[in-house]
């Protein structure tokens, strides 16, 4: 057993120091009857060897999507993560040390804290941000929450344009509160009337620019409309390269801005662990759900960060905290943050520049395939396509050819036969233009 | 020496990536192309390293030392987890793909589940909540959904004391009132105020078992029988797992739901704060509400059931859970096996009550008795010594130890928690024992300067945690702006 | 360019700074015809995930030995590495430091030489062992300069069963001195008389233990003969695993042993980087090729390492010195020393021992089937079968049913149509019992 | 604090690996089945995971700060090209495959050779050798070989006393003595000199270009001319290639084989002391000696040529070479391009110019003008300040820089050769010259006692060198025997 160091002599030696003949003594505080319980069904210890093996042959179970042409987007984007990014983070330093409760040996973490805290600020053009969530679904849900503390009010609107993930984690969030959360509906590329379903007890409006189905809108008149109403914008962002690109929130009047972060240095891994971004106005700080780094001086006066505003979270506060979040993506953040940090400025524009013409060239591509219908006319790299028959069946075709062609209607909303014919398409950076090539072309005889 | 920010790095045109040119096509950004600058810095490759080298190496790790964090189980991270977790074919799969293309990936969800019902004793998990905060939000969901589904209300839960912080946020978040069960004089739950407080507006009972002070709840088949006979729920919070995996099934003691940080019993790694991951094993009671999406075999295919028409806790995350964490610790899982986790176990609590034995003359144990993987003491050993926990433990960093946890639980003045795990060798508890003793000698003698101005041998000495509060810097901000923000 | 730091603009201010108008100032020395001679047919810069893509098609192109069986060994062995070696020697402390010039600064490289050092003398059963050389092969050749140092003789005898590989390298590094090295010629499990071709000015007789075949031998005998006649013996092992099963050279009266570490901690990686060793006799020590790592303290009186006696080295000797070598193994010594200490006493045992019950399960059900032969009696991982037919088709045939199925006498000694029909095979702890029966399986239909 | 040898944390029977059962099998061993134990001591995977990062925190690296050392080229290893080395069909090959089984292997080493000849301008290339040493003798063999093949004899191989070790000893190694060649006032090859030593025993010139006061030759095309006018050839020490690469074809210059050293023009990790890789590139004139094995294209597939008539030098090494470290040049290369190999050579050439020019008032250079990729100061600068060079260099250590190259080229008093590469940015070298400015400063102010002391902020401080020596501990021993063997 090559993780345990202990050994049969020293087990013995420990044993008579403690003063007990046997391990089971110290288990003395267990009812017998439940104690060693043979555990039946699962095997004994295997070799490195061994388990390496079983993992290759469950890889080998799938089609990798570094190996196939892939256009799924819907939360989650394929994209390429520089080997730097994965080689830092596993620094032992970083990999295998706990939340830095213990500043003085801690400032790694702190620092990096501090840093991505700043990018997501900048990046989402908002006041401040917090030192992550879960994911981009989540963190949306802990954005209606703290809405409502911050203005009381008793209802949220939540857009159709919200991916269905999020309305559904923000509803079971928001499910045991004493307020309500309303979910509309919505086709791809249609305009909702937001602005008219907010009322004077409206905490919030939750929408997702880029929506759903790819479609960019200008969230000014409804920021104005919120203002006007004192409720606060809520905007969720699933793909944060679009940032690059794309007027962020922040210039468009939101008040909180979540967002999936997964995009930037963090892996697919079959959806999860990613990682929740979650900005605001300054003047909201204090209610804000999460860890948050600040900057201070040590007792020599020299600059120094520490985790802040503790009297917000669980291990002070306890049920009146702002959330009872604990551990949260501290890995991923530093993923993200060094990514950014690679891209700089002019990486990241240029990297939001290169999805947006991939994709571009993509639904060109598609949409002129008889029959194809492109129903997203503003977009940044990830359009909703109408097919002349049903999504699903199509995607499993494609499959099999070795395409990974999208996601279909069917796959978010089951059972409406309205959307049953969409086809949401994502193309990254890593997307070739053979690799548009052989979709267009799986597509057509997908069609046939 | 100080790192700078990257912000205080920057040049503008610089970056440290290379992107190929792609295609060309008309912009279809309609009228939101971005119009100012970002503001991020720009670095070379070479740069961004060694900044984030040098960040590193102001970070205390399990790999440079032990650390003894209480409650937190800083134990070995394998490096294998790590690997496999990378392969292609795993940690490159879309969580949207057809099922017929991630068969792999699904088997492997549902080996984990396997081996969590199986040591657990508890037939259903939930695996997508996303660390042990979330796994106790969604067992308390699901509690919460039990007595919805019957049309019933309660409105309160029933946790100790000793509990963590996460726990009565929990309760709060699925609209419960926290009633606080005091503890007797042995660390554990009080059964007469325990009895007291039930009643049929009781939703369930959140225990931690072992407790945060690190003792197995004595009368935890009776607790289980007693909430059971007011028809509340018993929530277990399993952050201390690790003490009895192998050895005791949860499902024998009555437990209804309890959540499993795969970050402490099966070490995923804990990355400086995360991911966690945080699946929840049900009873039969509960297993009807436990959230989707799952997985299930049919005739030797694997599907993902994301919707049915059931009374669950709705979706937990974006996604089907922290997949990355679920490689590493089915990795852990099939390293250790059933006789190696049942020897983790025992190595933890052998480990933890070594430490007990080797300090309990000179810094008094919180309770008597034997402990399990944990260690608790108070502050009286430091009596009068003018010497407090937080000096102990910031002069602890000065020997090269990441201290224990301080302060917590609550319940007992000045704590100090100590967990070595079972990855730690004897000859490292040995010195540990040493340097401890020796540290309170010292107070003892009144040698308290050292302990106020520790840590000294830090990249950082103590810091201002009061001023970052009052005035929170929360981001960098250009210099003029900076300005501007302070005026 | 993401390599370089360096921006239009700072390049400026620097060339302002020298005083100079422009980079090619700075190059005049250069004679202007030559200076940025146009090159032709190389591409530009291109992108991470170009690059990648390229490497990851090159990949494609290979059969690799952790998907197929791979039977093949002859110098170089398919082992298992544990995930822990690959993680710490890229620690960038390690990866990423120079020769350890400045001790000060460089403890931990010397400090892991010195254990390193110290595993090869024990596996070696030798006195001292030097920090590592290029490989096996080069190490026997740096071994036969040295024993003409230490003896001043003219006359190396090198045993038929030495690998063709380590004979040529050492006729090679020895070919322009003033002595002679002389080849024999073996067959497989044959009995050489080496002790019959020591004569009074031979320097040292080389023999490869287990030898090219797999034979072992006990070297006992040739080793009293050696001593009689004043030589030196010495013994190269291919394969290290072998010295966790096998009485090792220097209990049989080694005088200098070589090996290749590459089965501990060092990948395949298509031949190269491997690692040599080299131990000798104490007293030999300052006639040893190649740098050494030695205790002593520091002025504050602690224990310290150091590179030391390196008055024996090029860059303090010279032309006077007992060898060129410069920059050696160091980062495959790191994995060798990790995957040593991770295996300790009792894995290092388990392991050969493992090696050798797979190996001879292997010959086994191979030499069972029809017409083929098995040549080597006495083995540790690797042995040598005699087929029927051609061993060099049979291996083409194996590969195309995705087994490498170890090394055919014309791969070693081409056009030596005695050796044709050998197969050299090995089998380490990577190889399971179903990949025996599907290469048995597979050989049979070769041969049918 | 300090860190036991492995040897001190043994526990019998404890192992860091754990291994499957496997066949049973009868023993083949025959007699020779090993007696006594090995000596190898027991941990778990988690103490060798802290012994070693323990280990490696006491290291200075790229990764961590400015390694300005001189000749070596201490540039940022990208992880790119770790990643691919590592990929499976990369790093797993065997050398011994049947070569169908290894067309991308082939191909990658053939496409190494295309960049390599392309970017000298010379016609062929031996892979093989282990490193820039090994390079040398395979270039000085070919010389050798090429005579051998004439029949003709010849003694001499001049080189200049500026060389690096390796060359002397190299020439030696092929049966050569060697002729020193004196250096001219500005730091070049004397060709009055030069010319006097030439005759008809000499086998060649080894000139290291630029050289290794990091000067270009200027002559360099006419000692091409001259050596070759007396039958002789001309070797190149590229080590310093790194300056010139995509700027200058060595062979247009007139060389005959020269050696590239991966591990510094592109960028292999020097991984504390190797491994390294050090092809070398031939004329036309010595292409047929070059060493087998080579690969050729013949009908779009790859062929491994191991074996043939020629009067080649022989087998270099144990198998193809470094091919580890021809996966991490090939991608330096396709990173950087042409276009961007040529702005390395640009930017280590201004790189180092400005460093001279930040410090040239201060610290006088051993020779006067521009330098190529690394400046070179004499101690004149210290002259009567009662501190030395050595002193300076761990001076700096204390400033948190690892020193530059010192007392070489052994030609030049008290020298200090400071090679900052092309990969470090403005900020970085600013402050570097500021240090150093600094302590220049300083040891002329008299403070001489700092740099007596130094380095103080280290791991270890200054090491008793001679005692090593004088009675070489060359390993661990258990304590009787180590009392033994001091007996």
């Amino acid at each position: 057993m090559r993780y345990l160091p202990q050994t049969p002599d020293s087990r013995a030696m420990m044993l008579k120091a403690i003063g007990v003949g046997s391990i089971d003594e110290l288990f003395d505080d267990v009812p017998a009857r439940v104690l060693n319980a043979p555990i039946e069904g699962l095997p004994d210890h295997m070799s490195e060897m061994a388990v390496e093996r079983h993992f290759r042959k469950l890889a080998a179970d799938n089609l990798s999507p570094s190996t196939a042409p892939c256009f799924i987007g819907g939360g989650a984007y394929h994209h390429h993560i520089p080997a730097t990014v994965d080689h830092l983070i596993q620094r032992s330093e970083f990999l295998t040390s706990y939340t830095p409760y213990q500043p003085e040996i801690a400032q790694g973490t702190l620092q990096y804290l501090f840093e991505f805290q700043t990018q997501v600020a900048l990046l989402t053009g908002m006041e401040v941000a917090n030192a992550s969530m879960y994911d981009g679904a989540t963190a949306c849900g802990e954005a209606v929450l703290m809405a409502h503390r911050v203005n009381k009010r008793r209802r949220t609107v939540l857009s159709g344009g919200l991916h269905p993930h999020y309305r559904d984690a923000t509803l079971n969030l928001t499910r045991f509160t004493d307020f309500e959360t309303v979910a509309l509906e919505a086709a791809p590329g249609a305009e909702e009337d937001l602005a008219g379903a907010i009322d004077d007890d409206t905490a919030a409006v939750v929408v997702q620019n880029p929506d759903v189905y790819g479609q960019l809108r200008d969230l000014g008149p409804l920021a104005e409309a919120c203002r006007a109403k004192g409720a606060l914008l809520i905007v969720a962002v699933a793909e944060v390269v679009s940032l690059g690109a794309v007027t962020p929130p922040g210039d468009m009047g939101a008040d909180i801005v979540v967002a999936e972060g997964q995009s930037l240095g963090v892996p697919l891994s079959f959806g999860g662990p990613h990682v929740g971004l979650f900005a605001c106005r300054r003047k909201f700080v204090r209610q804000m759900p999460g860890r948050l780094a600040g900057e201070t001086v040590d007792v020599d006066g020299r600059r120094s960060y520490v985790l802040t505003l503790n009297a917000r979270e669980q291990h002070i506060r306890r049920e009146k905290a702002t959330s009872n979040i604990c551990t949260n993506s501290g890995l991923c953040a530093l993923a993200f943050c060094i990514h950014a940090t690679l891209l700089g400025e002019s990486g990241m524009t240029a990297l939001a520049d290169l999805n947006h013409r991939t994709a571009a060239a993509a639904a060109e591509a598609l949409s002129a395939i008889d029959g194809v219908g492109l129903k997203t006319d503003v977009f940044f790299n990830e359009f909703t396509l109408e097919l002349p028959k049903p999504a699903g069946p199509v995607v499993e075709a494609l499959a099999e050819k070795g395409v990974l062609g999208g996601i279909p209607g069917s796959r978010l909303w089951p059972g409406d036969e309205s959307r049953a014919r969409l086809l949401i398409v994502a193309a990254t950076e890593t997307v070739t233009e053979e690799d548009i090539a052989s979709f267009r072309d799986a597509l057509k005889e997908a069609l046939a | 020496r100080d790192e700078p920010l990257i912000f205080e790095q920057d040049a503008r045109g610089r970056s440290g990536v290379d992107l190929p040119e792609g295609p060309k096509a008309a912009s279809r950004l309609g009228g939101l192309k971005r119009k100012g600058p970002i503001g991020l810095p720009g670095l070379s490759e070479p740069q961004v390293v060694r900044h984030f080298v040098r960040l590193s190496r102001m970070n205390y790790a399990i790999d440079y030392g032990f650390y003894p964090l209480g409650s937190c189980t800083m134990k070995h991270n394998p490096r294998l987890n790590e690997k496999v977790a990378r392969l292609g074919g795993l940690g490159d799969l879309h969580p949207m793909q057809p099922v017929s293309t991630v068969q792999g990936g699904l088997r492997l969800m549902h080996e984990l589940a396997h081996w969590l019902t199986t040591l657990t004793g508890m037939p259903a998990v939930a695996l997508s909540p996303g660390a042990g905060a979330h796994g106790e939000l969604c067992g308390l969901m699901a509690i919460r959904a039990a007595f919805d589904a019957k049309g019933e209300s309660r409105s309160r839960v029933l946790v100790p004391e000793s509990a963590h912080g996460t726990n009565p946020a929990t309760a709060a978040m699925c609209g419960y009132a926290v009633d606080a069960i005091p503890a007797d004089e042995s660390g554990r739950v009080d059964m007469k105020a325990f009895e007291e407080k039930l009643g049929d507006d009781v939703a369930g009972v959140m225990l931690t078992n072992p407790n945060t002070c690190g003792l197995f709840e004595t009368d935890i088949v009776e607790i289980a029988e007693k909430i059971h006979a007011v028809g509340g729920y018993f929530y277990c919070d399993g952050a201390n797992f690790n003490a009895i995996v192998g050895k005791v099934r949860p499902g024998d003691l009555g437990i209804d739901a309890m959540h499993i940080n795969l970050h402490k019993t099966f070490s995923t790694p804990h990355g400086g704060g995360g991911p966690g991951s945080g699946p929840v094993v049900f009873s039969e009671a509960l297993a009807p509400y436990a959230p989707l999406p799952m997985v299930v075999e049919k005739d030797g295919a694997f599907e993902l059931v994301e919707h049915d028409g059931g009374q669950r806790v709705g979706r937990m995350k974006g996604f089907h859970g922290q997949f990355g964490m679920f490689v590493r610790a089915l990795a852990y899982m099939m390293s250790h096996g059933r006789d190696g986790l049942k020897q983790v176990a025992e190595d933890a609590v052998l480990n933890a009550n070594y430490v007990l034995a080797g300090l309990k003359d000179v810094l008094p144990p919180a309770y008597a008795g034997h402990c399990m993987h944990e260690a608790l003491f108070s502050d009286k050993g430091l009596n009068g010594s003018g010497v407090d926990t937080m000096g102990l433990a910031k002069a602890l960093i000065d020997e090269g130890y990441h201290p224990m946890t301080v302060y917590f639980p609550l319940v007992v003045h000045g704590a100090m928690l100590i967990e070595p795990t079972e990855t730690e060798n004897r000859g490292t508890l040995d010195e540990f024992i040493r340097v401890m003793r020796g540290l309170v000698e010292k107070a003892k003698a009144g040698e308290t300067e050292m302990f106020e101005q520790a840590p000294v041998l830090t990249p950082r000495r103590r810091l201002d945690e009061t001023r970052a509060a009052r005035n929170p810097v929360l981001r960098w901000q250009p210099e003029e702006a900076a300005a501007e923000a302070a005026d």
